[in-house]
């Protein structure tokens, strides 16, 4: 069994990381830790976890030392602490967004504040078995991708590495509520976010830069908060090669996730679920890619979805710790999700 | 995670409430089944009273 | 032009009550006031009065008088400051919990403090005109009832005053976030609130003394929150005095609410919209009631739905006012409802 | 491996089925009939199965012999073919109204239609295993009790049958949309039937009669239609039997759930989720049941809540299947639910 | 008194147009027509009516002559009979999308049928007062642009015909479930459409085409529904002309919509409501219309928003009337929109 | 719309129906406040009663 603990336990990723960790054939889960909810019994605030846990949160400083330990903790804070982090574990996998970007001059750019602990970024592998499968399997410091990045990434690198696409990519990306974490204030207000449609970056999101960095390509993305609790879906355009046609596209796609266990090229001519949507995804670690062109235009339309709490985050990090620690990838994240839902 | 060794009953439910083998008196635990916080009163016998509770309003 | 002022107005009765004065052929609103926003333009924070207003929200203190001055504040504190407020108005039209109970024992009971201003009970109407519109006529101290008790009221009380039923009412009321107003927490956190079923009274509701105080009856009232954002619904049931029949009840309600221009009898035999449905009435000031009877039941079912910021707030204290100036009842109070919503 | 068949696989409750069989570790799901879909994938209809069966729906004169064959098909139709369908598997599991009611009277009364198969009802165990575990084990023809139903028996039988509560119990259910099925009518148009509190059943809900046959009481329910897809959540209120306080009421759940793994007794006194809520169940096969007392108050108000698709529908037919092929009862019903949703 | 009937009346766009004219104060409703539901009662499908109206569906051939009359009905349908239709009324005002298209060729390209009515195309006005009110003052056959469509012309025009933009725009459109009408299909029921960020046109969508009529420059758009039932949101992209800034798109959008009642232009640094959110607008005749520039890009993303069935279609139609007839153009048409809603 | 002229009963509720002046037997109206589909018995006196009704099924 993997020995691991989760820091910032009490909230909406470090919940996730919960309920996909007690149900891991693999895994003890040994600490969750919570600042402000220390000794409260963990379904409390996790309430789908009754009867599967009667773990309590602890403190940090009741902390030892795990073969895992994964920090579901705000940017800014973890680089702060993570030389710290780094001696409870083997192993270091962190949700934040505070390792993710190579550049710090992006992250300054992004962020708006210096990044700390420079030195360490390199030592980081990004997350994302699909395109890090190789390094993944020895690393011990590992940086998960942001929840709306990871859905571009996918969607949008096979046609990148392929050469396929060129050009400024734009990203229109929407997303669900528990994207903003677990922290109540007027703007996820039930009343004010309920049915909304909230363009809350329309340039420069975070996310953009990720994506970016994982292409080799310009991005613009656009984010607006819809309706939903769960759930990412991205509306990229970018330009095609001269000469490239749908067969390319999806050859290129299948050579990208022909054996992924978690991509899935969804676009179809008929029916209802014709491209991707999160809708369906709820729960489950799977990515649905697809695309549609239209007759004479230079331009791809690529559609994509995943569940940002599993896919686009807590569930991408059990997936790179089953890498890692040469575990079934599927372990512990089978969940096919639900229709209708 | 500490062990728990000790069982007492809660006073609002009649739940087995288990306390770790250092509680000690005027600690708050949590019962697990109605979720009252209870303080302990005395560790032998491991008796539980309902603490003071902070009202949670609802709403209208 | 009567000259009003809505105290509070940086919430969400606040805001709804400026929604109707601004459109009230024969009001001005003079003041709006907020601690935490004054000076701010209101449509900064009620985005639905752009271009209808240039109105700021002013301070407390800078109230002068008025001809009508609504109190959209907590309870608790609305009772602390009201011998101020009925300084500051020849009519004070009040939204809170404070003054709508007779019995200052009902009130310990069910809001957990004792009163702080008990002498001033007796002097308050109650601001519902379809049960005390000759009252309001020239009333100048009015407390308008609870959005659940109101609806609860309508519907029961011509039963209850025509001795149609008897013995205790049980009461299940199902209510959107909008009643709880604009304050986050973690109870009305999106992520949280969205789709829930939350059983957030099983017992003991505040509304229940409304509506007991109105019938005369005994009243048993489980309070759920349900997904929306304005709304309320209640199926209530009561036991029939011997041999009460449909065409008693249709006719009670015919003789109470015949000439009544927001009250409707919805209780249909055929097609998809045969009971009172909140949906529909969202904005309007309608208060919609229905009934069903089983073959052999000695039992009534009764559902009533409205809108608790309008029918169940801002919109009967705009009533009241309409009442107590001699206006037309439904100036300001026009709009319809939306279908499909 | 157990061999088993769905019949009526196009539909909700036969999606779901297939959800769960297709991940279930002994069984092999050799067929799944559709008389409009047949020959097509199935992942069509339900996209959450998209690479996880390759499976197509059959016509059902296709269909051999199985071990066992659930039927998710509509009343009526159910029991006309009924002979036909116990020709074609050892074990049957129904998941229609027509063999749920003992008394073909009641059948008729609530059905509108005389039962066209009275001699085969009591050849059939009612399908909780709650209930009925060891007739269950056994069994080779089991009707599965309705969703709302299911809420019901769990929540009240225990206070029921250890003689807490007595007299006529009344039920407020409130439902999703799926409830109702996959066939499209503007009753469920999603413009008509979202938002909605759509009391569809004022009286004389099917339910109500399952739920009067295994209290052995009275009952009397109300049915609402609520924003929802998945969920059930009912409050019931039933009169205490004298003397009975919380500790009774504690303890008779203690004894009938203490080791059940499926049924959860969640009655908090603090925190944001202390009463059962359908929002936490989705995709889960636990039915949460809680309580609240009210001090001099001689009721009791029960609070239920479950997935309708699955302990009230789906998996509560493969928990049975478990029970009746001596597998572990939680074999692929291991989803525990997901917060936030 | 202005005498007007409508033709489709039992649909979305028909009810719509019933709500806005019962409460016209210079309109007679005179006739209401729906195939399906000649006899009965209008409120019996538009459940907002109640009290409002005691009109009955009548039959088209009860149908006499009017000053106006709005056609609610299918495109194709719409142009075979608009001969019969022009000769019921003074002035007709078509809302499908028949008359929308000067070219034929583009009409037969985005309907994939021919045009059969070519001959009276040129004769209609596009019913959009802020780019047509001269033509409408006198117009009497007036074709109401479709419900996306309005919201991107009103965004782009100022831009594009300022010269502001130029070269493709790319349009990313969402809208609620009312947008495609009150006929049930699996693609609308409840349990489908709900939550769901469905693509549905990828390319291609029929609204492009008359934003392209309109602006003068190529548009891609895609088109998504999402969890709403009214309203319709763009975020648009378009390549600045040279040296163009904040204040020149500021400039433009304050000469053309200065002194419009029913276009507000939204783009705030700061606040919850930052940009156009379709949210508030339901009831609405509103348009919000915003932008934003990021330093050192060539792109404007422009923001839009409005209800599909007011702005986006009867309440446009009512508008044009309202100009037609020299009525107060915001007459009937006055309602503010809700918040929180 | 026609004029309503004669007034009858509604069997089911007691509520006022309003029929046209050339309503005639047999003829299918609908009670506006029971909404109760109702068939003309006689015109003279005005007299209704309920229309076989198709079962409406609003779903488990
Ligand atoms: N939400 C998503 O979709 C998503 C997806 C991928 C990645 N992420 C990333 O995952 C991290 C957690 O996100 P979230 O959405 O779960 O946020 P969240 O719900 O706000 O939870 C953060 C948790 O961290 C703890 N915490 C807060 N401030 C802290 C501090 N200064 N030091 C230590 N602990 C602190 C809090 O618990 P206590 O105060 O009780 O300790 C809190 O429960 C973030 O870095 C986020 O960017 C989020
Ligand atoms: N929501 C409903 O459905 C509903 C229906 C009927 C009646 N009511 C009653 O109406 C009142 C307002 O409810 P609401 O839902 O609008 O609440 P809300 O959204 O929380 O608004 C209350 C407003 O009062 C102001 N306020 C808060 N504390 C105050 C204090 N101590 N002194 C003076 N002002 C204070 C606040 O603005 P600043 O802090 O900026 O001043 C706040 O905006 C309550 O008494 C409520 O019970 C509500
Ligand atoms: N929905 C729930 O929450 C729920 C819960 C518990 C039990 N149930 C029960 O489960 C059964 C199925 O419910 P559902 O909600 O899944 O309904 P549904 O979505 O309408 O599906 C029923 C399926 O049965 C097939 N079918 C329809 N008529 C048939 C006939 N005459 N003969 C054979 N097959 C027929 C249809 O597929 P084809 O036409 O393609 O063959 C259809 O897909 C019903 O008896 C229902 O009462 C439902
Ligand atoms: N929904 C929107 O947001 C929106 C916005 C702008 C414009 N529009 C346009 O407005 C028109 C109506 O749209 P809608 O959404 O209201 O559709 P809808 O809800 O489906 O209503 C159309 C109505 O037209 C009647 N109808 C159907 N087929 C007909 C035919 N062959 N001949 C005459 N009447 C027929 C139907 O009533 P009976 O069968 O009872 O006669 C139906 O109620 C369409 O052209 C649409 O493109 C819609
Ligand atoms: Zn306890
Ligand atoms: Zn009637």
């Amino acid at each position: 069994m993997i020995r691991v603990a989760v820091v910032g336990a009490a909230g909406y990723i470090g919940g996730e990381l919960l309920r996909l960790l007690v149900s891991h054939p693999d895994v003890e889960l040994a600490a969750a830790t919570s600042r402000s909810l220390q000794g409260r019994q963990i379904d409390g605030v996790h309430p789908n976890l009754r009867s599967r846990t009667t773990l309590r949160f602890s403190a940090e400083d009741e902390l030892d030392h795990y073969d895992a330990i994964f920090l579901a903790t705000p940017h800014r804070e973890t680089m702060a602490r993570m030389t710290e982090f780094l001696g409870l574990a083997r192993t270091v996998i962190d949700l934040s967004g505070d390792f993710r970007l190579a550049s710090t001059a992006a992250y300054e750019d992004y962020y708006g504040t210096p990044h700390t602990a420079p030195d360490l970024i390199e030592s980081f592998v990004t997350g994302l078995p699909e395109l890090h499968r190789e390094a993944l399997r020895t690393a011990d410091r590992i940086s998960v991708p942001g929840c709306m990045a990871s859905a571009g990434i996918l969607a949008l690198t096979p046609l990148a590495h392929a050469g396929l696409i060129r050009g400024e990519i734009t990203v229109d990306a929407r997303t669900g509520s528990s994207g903003s974490g677990a922290k109540a204030g007027s703007e996820n207000l039930h009343a004010e976010r309920s049915g909304a449609l909230r363009v809350f970056a329309p340039t420069r999101h975070r996310h953009e830069a990720e994506i970016s960095q994982a292409t080799g390509l310009p991005v613009r993305m656009t984010a607006t908060g819809v309706e939903a609790v769960r759930g990412v879906q991205l509306v990229s355009r970018a330009h095609l090669a001269p000469d490239v046609d749908e067969r390319d596209i999806r050859s290129a796609y299948r050579a990208a996730y022909g054996d992924e266990p978690f991509v899935r090229v969804v676009a179809h001519r008929r029916g209802l679920h014709r491209f991707p949507d999160a809708k369906i995804l709820s729960g489950s670690n799977f990515c649905d890619v697809g695309f549609a062109l239209e007759a004479g235009s230079p331009q791809v339309t690529v559609i994509s979805a995943l569940d940002n709490l599993v896919k686009g985050g807590a569930g991408n990090a059990v997936q790179c710790l089953n890498v890692r620690y040469g575990l079934s990838e599927r372990a512990g994240l089978e969940f096919t999700g639900l229709h209708p839902n | 995670m500490s062990k728990t060794v000790l069982a007492a009953e809660c006073p609002e439910c009649a739940a087995d409430v288990g306390l770790d083998a250092d509680a000690r008196v005027s600690e708050i635990v949590e019962c697990v089944e109605c979720r009252s916080e209870l303080e302990i009163e005395s560790v032998d016998p491991p008796t539980l009273v309902r603490a003071p509770e902070v009202e949670e309003d609802w709403g209208e």
